[in-house]
């Protein structure tokens, strides 16, 4: 009962997705007719709409059913609260929620625990009293970012972060990761750190101006893919793309698209779609009686251009090229 | 084209006064009905009394808000900072409560802050003269980030079951927000229909000059509009508090659209003068029955989007058509 | 050819509704080519309604119009205008924030450019043209906001004067206007008579529709009670036709007391109103006369709190009053009639009874409540007594004929228990009958001891309620006649400025000056 | 209180509404200079004529959005789905694009999109008889719906190069959207001050009943300006699928709130009947050099909004106090 507030990045019971099969064996078979809601931010961002095939995709080969809604808009706290708890209301079996906000579906947590049901965060804001957890470690984006900046530009210089909508745990913590590991060595300077509010345009307004500011400047991390891309044309129209590099987060197949052509440098991609399996898995096996550790860790990797092709595959060859890096 | 005009009301308009309860009311109710019994005859879940009372409930908040939305539209005025307001009340009642401040005074004090917000947004239209839209265009950036500097943007967590307890429970298998929202619905209708305040805001929103001449302290009632826009905005994010256990800064995002839309499917004018406490409350169910049908018939997020729009715009064309033109 | 056909103008067996109300039933009537036609009833006849309905504003529920013989088709003020009809409306249609020029010329501009753009120019020469005969003082560039309300009616006047057409119809068109102004509005008229023009002439004021009208169509309660040749009859029976009973004439009588209840002095308010100073005593009324833009609308607002004077004192019943706050005044015990009604005076959407109340709430509330049912009798024995028709305060007054709303009004600041009443043009608009009722109103108030301030562009009003009068020149008290010194000749000579004579226009407000 | 009243201003009005340009407009410049002057003083880089360009550039956006509603709000209506407007433009015309269509023939479909999307405003409010806040509210999600449900979510790329020269270059090294957008604000001020059409819109918007009275075609009044609103709505998501490379269905979210604020800001009156062409472009520049100043300066996210909230409010007022009483 008296379980300490989650923080999702530190949280000691854990445990990687990979060692899942390993430790806990096969996925107990569902019973007839069970049904798992997943509850997303907002389907308008490649992301979340990834993470329901996700689900999808497991459900299909485990043969439940999986019902997947969104809110109307980001941001939309009080919809997203009412669709989890009319979806409670119906009597699904397992619930996967994505929050908008660290507290706007505690109601619907609550009302679920009441009755047994099992219910995963997955991803994005953490839920303090959730009791499973599905998801990446948020800081760890920014910091592959970092780590690439240190171990590419060692002779420094100055960088920026176009950030995330304020206030949002994900941006907060993406933005802190980067900061914090880029500036450790002293060499680097984060010369702004500004909102880009997950929008695009208003990522490459502010891109532009800090450029123009900053012409020296050697690169972006920006907090998710559609702002990166905002950020690549503001760099080109700049005339700076062979100067500044530009980073984004969440790994959309524009993003890929983009890496392929040159223009964007990377992206730390978290597979939207094995976290989702990944989630439903983890769902099932509750169901199942297993005792899971409470934060199931899900992969993530920079793509840049080197590596980029390896990780365009899909489904089962995907999951063979995660799990030989989990391996290393 | 004007033989059904505003003047084929006089003797119902009248009658309606009197029950509170006018043509035009009726006319949102038809659009309600019509759409309960689309979704009833799709959705068997939906006429259950759990979803009923889950609708109620998921339409209080909103209602709330729009009420005391109500009140400034129809004193000729808009409140676009209803959020971050109710984000800032929620905000210091959670901050006092984890600090140790006892219930009761941390309730009238998010009230104090609600009306503090709001009453900043009448001065500012009152004495600064400045329009509305842009007055509190310009707070909902100002409140907003207040309470996100405040609490660094993290939520306050930790609120003492207690208070949870006041503002979720149940009374007689009512929800309490619907049963205080109930209870402030009254209140609002009486201050509107009954007191002399509520004369002045219909006054001051339909004829600005004339009220002035006529000897309505002009100022002081759009200020009290705003203020009690801005209590009701903090009672909301209490209600919210209670519900999820937590005061988040950013909450409260988009409900003035949200009030906005109930109240005008009601019947407010943006023009001022003319609008209802029922009809409010009805605008503001309808609204909430919509997202919950949608979401029993499992419609996709796109889609959802796309029949909120659809519906409201029919809504407003059946109301539109039953009560003829007004 | 129906051209032939003398009867320019036929209005057959119109009805019109308004829900249980029947403001018209059955009325018919015809129009000789180039006569004017005057149309006379009380307030709430149904003058205004069948003008509106002829204009093509409302539709009629029952019959239909025909000009020249040819029944009009389709409705919409569109069509009307197309067979010829043009119209005055009583309450006057603005768009303020357009200039002068562009309201005449509203729905129909002059083009240029291959009709892309709006001739500007064209519109003000052509507009300054209408305007010359009537008042040459206004600015047909100025936005019309900045006018004074009988200015904003030459301005309508001349808009349909303007527009070349078969039939014009004129509701009340002089309600706001001087005699003097009426006198070349009068001109005009005969001018387009004499080209074959047939207008229908309605007013309240008895002297102008005899002056003016051949003939003429008496209304009451929607029905049509008499069809007059006016040189076959006396004002005093169409009166009595009109109203259904006889009025007595009566005379002045005075109530004015020694005590001095309102104290003005050296009031100043740019150069609208100049170094004013007065007295008014317990139980006088004072009238307040002069010319168009003579600052006598702005004298009330100031002493009403409603502006604020540039300096100036003023003491009631002996204290100082905080000046440019009409909470104030209203405590103090005065309160304003304002001269627009629409856009001063009333609140539409509300009932009669919420605008009775609206000066009066701290006498109709207890305990934070509005004492619904003390309010109700109240209006309801002041709206009986001033005899509103329909007697329904719960109706929105919006919905009431001009002379009604008025009637409501004068009801506000008695209940709110004024004792010093300010009238700005108290019976503009108001039927002979109600007028003898406020005349007699104004005398009972006096009676008890209220003070009042009557402002009026009515002479023989003037005349009539006055104990003294104040007349006003170029925002300057021009002089002050005592009852015995009271005439029109008197008040004509301190109103005309000294350059000027008696037939040239009246100095206006948006003059050269500035 | 009010002793520069109305009586002082006739003249001046007048003479400024030849040079298009009146004290109101005056008022705003100053507001405008007031920032301008502060952020100069605070950050070297501000005055370059390098950032100066960039201000321009990241404002002509919201500008051009911002005249298609100053002529809604002149009209006297509201039109909250021009983000979505544009969305649907935008998607329309890379959709066409990248399927192979001419440029020459995918502008002009966009601009019927947008059209054809206002037209749809306008017959709603002006035939259905609705009031503009809720169907454009109702529309704001239709055509976001529409847009991601044909996109599936997805932005399109693969804009052709011509394209994206065309609306992203530079002539005379001023940027395209530069003036592209002077051009159309010079087009709407000459439609608004020269033309029958602009005297229809100040006509019903100032008093719709004396319009209709006077022979206005108060229907087709206000679907225009809706159209031209739709219209200037797709030239801005045009502008914006340029500068970016590729057509986001979610773009132009919150548009509707910049234009609105920049129309306001400039003087528009949401009662309608008064708004300026200049008035709006120097709001729009306003909100977008605070944006500009803002990020130059670094400022952390919650002081961004902290500092757009008071500014607007600041420079609102200074204008009020500028221009007296209006
Ligand atoms: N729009 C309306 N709605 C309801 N009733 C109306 C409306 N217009 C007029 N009436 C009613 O119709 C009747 C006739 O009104 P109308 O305005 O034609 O009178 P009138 O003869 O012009 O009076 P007045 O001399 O006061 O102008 C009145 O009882 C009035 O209350
Ligand atoms: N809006 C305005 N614009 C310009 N001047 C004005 C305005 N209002 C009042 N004035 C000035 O005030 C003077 C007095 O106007 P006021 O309305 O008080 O006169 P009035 O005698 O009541 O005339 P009316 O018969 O038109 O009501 C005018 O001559 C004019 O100089
Ligand atoms: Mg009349
Ligand atoms: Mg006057």
């Amino acid at each position: 009962q008296d379980l300490a507030p989650l923080n999702s990045d530190t949280e000691a019971d854990r445990i990687e997705w990979s060692a899942l099969q390993q430790k806990f064996g096969e996925v107990p078979k569902a019973a007839e007719g069970t049904r798992v809601g997943g509850v997303s931010k907002t389907l308008t961002n490649e992301y979340w709409r990834s993470l329901g095939e996700g689900y999808q995709a497991y459900a299909d080969k485990a043969g439940v059913e999986v019902v997947y809604q969104a809110a109307q808009s980001e941001g939309d706290q009080l919809g997203q609260l009412s669709i989890a708890e009319n979806l409670i209301s119906q009597g699904f079996n397992a619930l996967l929620f994505s929050p908008q906000t660290d507290s706007n579906l505690q109601p619907a947590l609550e009302s679920a625990k009441s009755q047994n049901i099992p219910v995963i965060n997955v991803n994005d804001a953490v839920i303090p009293s959730a009791e499973h957890y599905v998801g990446n470690v948020q800081r760890d984006n920014g910091m592959r970012v970092a780590q690439w900046f240190l171990e590419n530009r060692p002779q420094g210089g100055k960088v920026a972060v176009i950030e995330g909508q304020a206030g949002v745990f994900a941006a907060g913590q993406r933005t802190a990761g980067f900061t914090q590991t880029v500036t450790e060595g002293g060499k680097f300077e984060v010369v702004a750190s500004v909102p880009g509010n997950w929008d695009r345009q208003v990522a490459y307004d502010a891109a532009s101006t800090v450029l123009q500011q900053n012409p020296d400047l050697v690169g972006f991390y920006a907090n998710n893919d559609g702002m990166a891309l905002g950020v690549v044309e503001a760099v080109k129209a700049a005339g700076l793309q062979d100067k500044v590099v530009v980073f984004g987060t969440d790994g959309i197949s524009d993003a890929y698209a983009s890496i392929r052509a040159g223009e964007l440098t990377g992206t730390v991609d978290s597979f939207p779609v094995l976290t989702g399996e990944v989630a439903m898995e983890a769902a099932l096996r509750l169901l199942g009686g297993q005792d899971l550790p409470r934060v199931v860790s899900t992969p993530q990797a920079l793509i840049t251009k080197d590596n980029v092709e390896s990780f365009a595959v899909k489904g089962d060859a995907l999951r063979e090229v995660l799990l030989k890096q989990a391996a290393n | 084209m004007s033989s059904t005009d505003s003047l084929a009301t006089p003797r119902p308009a009248r009658r309606g006064f009197k029950l509170g309860f006018g043509l035009r009311d009726a006319g949102t109710l038809i659009g309600l009905v019509a759409i309960v019994v689309v979704f009833a005859a799709l959705s068997p879940n939906f006429l259950t009394e759990r979803n009923l009372l889950n609708i109620l409930q998921q339409s209080s908040i909103n209602a709330c808000v729009a009420l005391g939305m109500t009140l400034v539209i129809i004193a000729g005025g808009i409140d676009l900072s209803v959020g971050p307001t109710a984000a800032i009340a929620a905000v210091a009642a959670a901050a006092m409560m984890v600090g140790g401040a006892p219930i009761l005074l941390a309730i009238p004090a998010a009230l104090l802050f609600g009306m503090a917000c709001g009453a900043v947004n009448g001065i500012l239209v009152a004495y600064g003269g400045l329009q509305p839209f842009i007055v509190t265009l310009g707070t909902l950036s100002l409140y907003r980030a207040s309470a996100l500097i405040y609490t660094g943007g993290n939520p306050i967590f930790g609120i003492p079951p207690e208070f949870r307890a006041l503002f979720n429970g149940a009374i007689l298998g009512i929800p309490t927000p619907v049963v205080i929202v109930a209870v402030l619905a009254l209140l609002v209708w009486i201050v509107l229909n009954k007191t002399p305040l509520g004369e002045y805001f219909l006054a001051v929103g339909g004829n600005e000059e004339a009220s002035h001449i006529a000897g309505v302290p002009v100022a002081m009632t759009k200020i009290a509009s705003y203020v009690i826009s801005g209590g009701l905005a903090a009672i909301a994010g209490l209600i919210l508090v209670g519900r999820l256990g937590a005061a988040d800064p950013t909450l409260g995002n988009l409900w003035e659209l949200d009030a906005i839309a109930a109240a005008a499917i009601g019947g407010a004018s943006l023009m001022g003068g003319k609008g209802s406490v029922i009809g409010t409350l009805l605008g503001a169910i309808i609204l909430g029955t919509l997202r919950n049908g949608l979401t029993l018939l499992n419609v996709q997020a796109f889609y959802q989007l796309l029949a909120t729009g659809l519906i409201i715009l029919v809504a407003m064309l059946i109301d539109r058509a039953t009560r003829g033109r007004g | 050819m129906t051209s032939s056909d003398p009867d320019r103008l036929r209005l057959i067996d119109i009805g019109k509704s308004f829900g249980p109300l029947r403001a018209l039933d059955g009325v018919g009537m015809s129009v000789k080519r180039g006569t004017v036609h005057g149309l006379l009833g009380e307030n709430g006849a149904g003058k205004s309604t069948l003008l509106r309905i002829l204009s093509g504003v409302f539709e009629p529920s029952a019959g239909h119009v025909e000009v020249d013989g040819v029944r009009l088709s389709g409705h919409g003020p569109v069509a009307a205008r197309r067979a010829g009809i043009a119209m005055i409306h009583q309450e006057l249609q603005h768009v303020p924030e357009l200039t002068v020029a562009q309201n005449m010329f509203l729905g129909r501009p002059l083009r240029t450019a291959g009709g892309l753009l709006v001739d500007r120019r064209a519109q003000e020469r052509a507009a300054a043209q209408a305007l010359a005969p009537l008042d040459a003082a206004i600015d047909p560039a100025a936005p019309i906001r900045s006018l004074k309300v009988a200015q904003r009616q030459v301005v309508e006047i001349a808009r349909a004067m303007m527009e070349d057409a078969k039939v014009l119809a004129m509701d009340e068109p002089t309600s706001s206007l001087t005699p003097a102004e009426f006198d070349r509005l009068a001109v005009l008229i005969a001018d387009l008579a004499a080209k074959g023009v047939s207008i229908i002439y309605v007013s309240h004021k008895m002297d102008e529709v005899f002056r003016v009208c051949e003939t003429a169509t008496i209304l009451r309660d929607g029905r049509k009670v008499a069809d007059v040749a006016l040189k076959d009859t006396s004002e005093a029976e169409v009166i009595a036709r009109m109203v259904g009973r006889e009025l007595a004439a009566a005379g002045h009588k005075g109530f004015a007391r020694e005590e001095v209840v309102l104290d003005v002095a050296n009031l100043t308010r740019g150069s609208a109103v100049k170094n004013t100073s007065f007295k008014l005593r317990r139980g006088e009324v004072l009238g307040i006369s002069g010319l168009v833009g003579a600052g006598r609308t702005e004298l009330l607002r100031l002493i009403a709190g409603v502006d604020r004077p540039d300096s100036g004192a003023i003491r009631v019943e002996n204290k100082p009053l905080a000046l440019g706050r009409p909470r104030a005044a209203i405590a103090a015990g005065l309160g304003l009639l304002p001269e627009e009604r629409k856009r001063d005076g009333i609140v539409a959407r509300r009932s009669v009874r919420s605008n009775i109340a609206l000066s009066s709430m701290h006498r109709f509330s207890r305990g934070g409540f509005v004492k619904k049912r003390a309010l109700s009798r109240e209006s309801e024995r002041l709206m009986r007594e001033l005899n509103l028709r329909p007697l329904d305060i719960e109706r929105p007054i919006g919905q009431f004929s001009g002379g009604n709303q008025q009637k409501a009004i004068i009801g506000r600041w008695i209940a709110a228990g004024a004792r010093i009443l300010l009238f700005d043009e108290p019976t503009r608009g108001i039927d002979v009958g109600a007028k003898a009722e406020i005349y007699a109103l104004i005398e009972k108030l006096a009676s008890e001891g209220r003070s009042m301030i009557v402002v009026s562009s009515e002479l023989p009003e003037i005349l009539r309620v006055s104990d003294r009068v104040l007349v006003m020149r170029e925002g300057t008290i021009a002089g002050i006649l005592e009852r015995e010194a009271i005439s029109e000749e008197a008040i004509v000579a301190l109103a005309v400025p000294r350059s000027e004579t008696a037939a040239a226009p009246s100095p206006t407000l948006s003059a050269t000056g500035s």
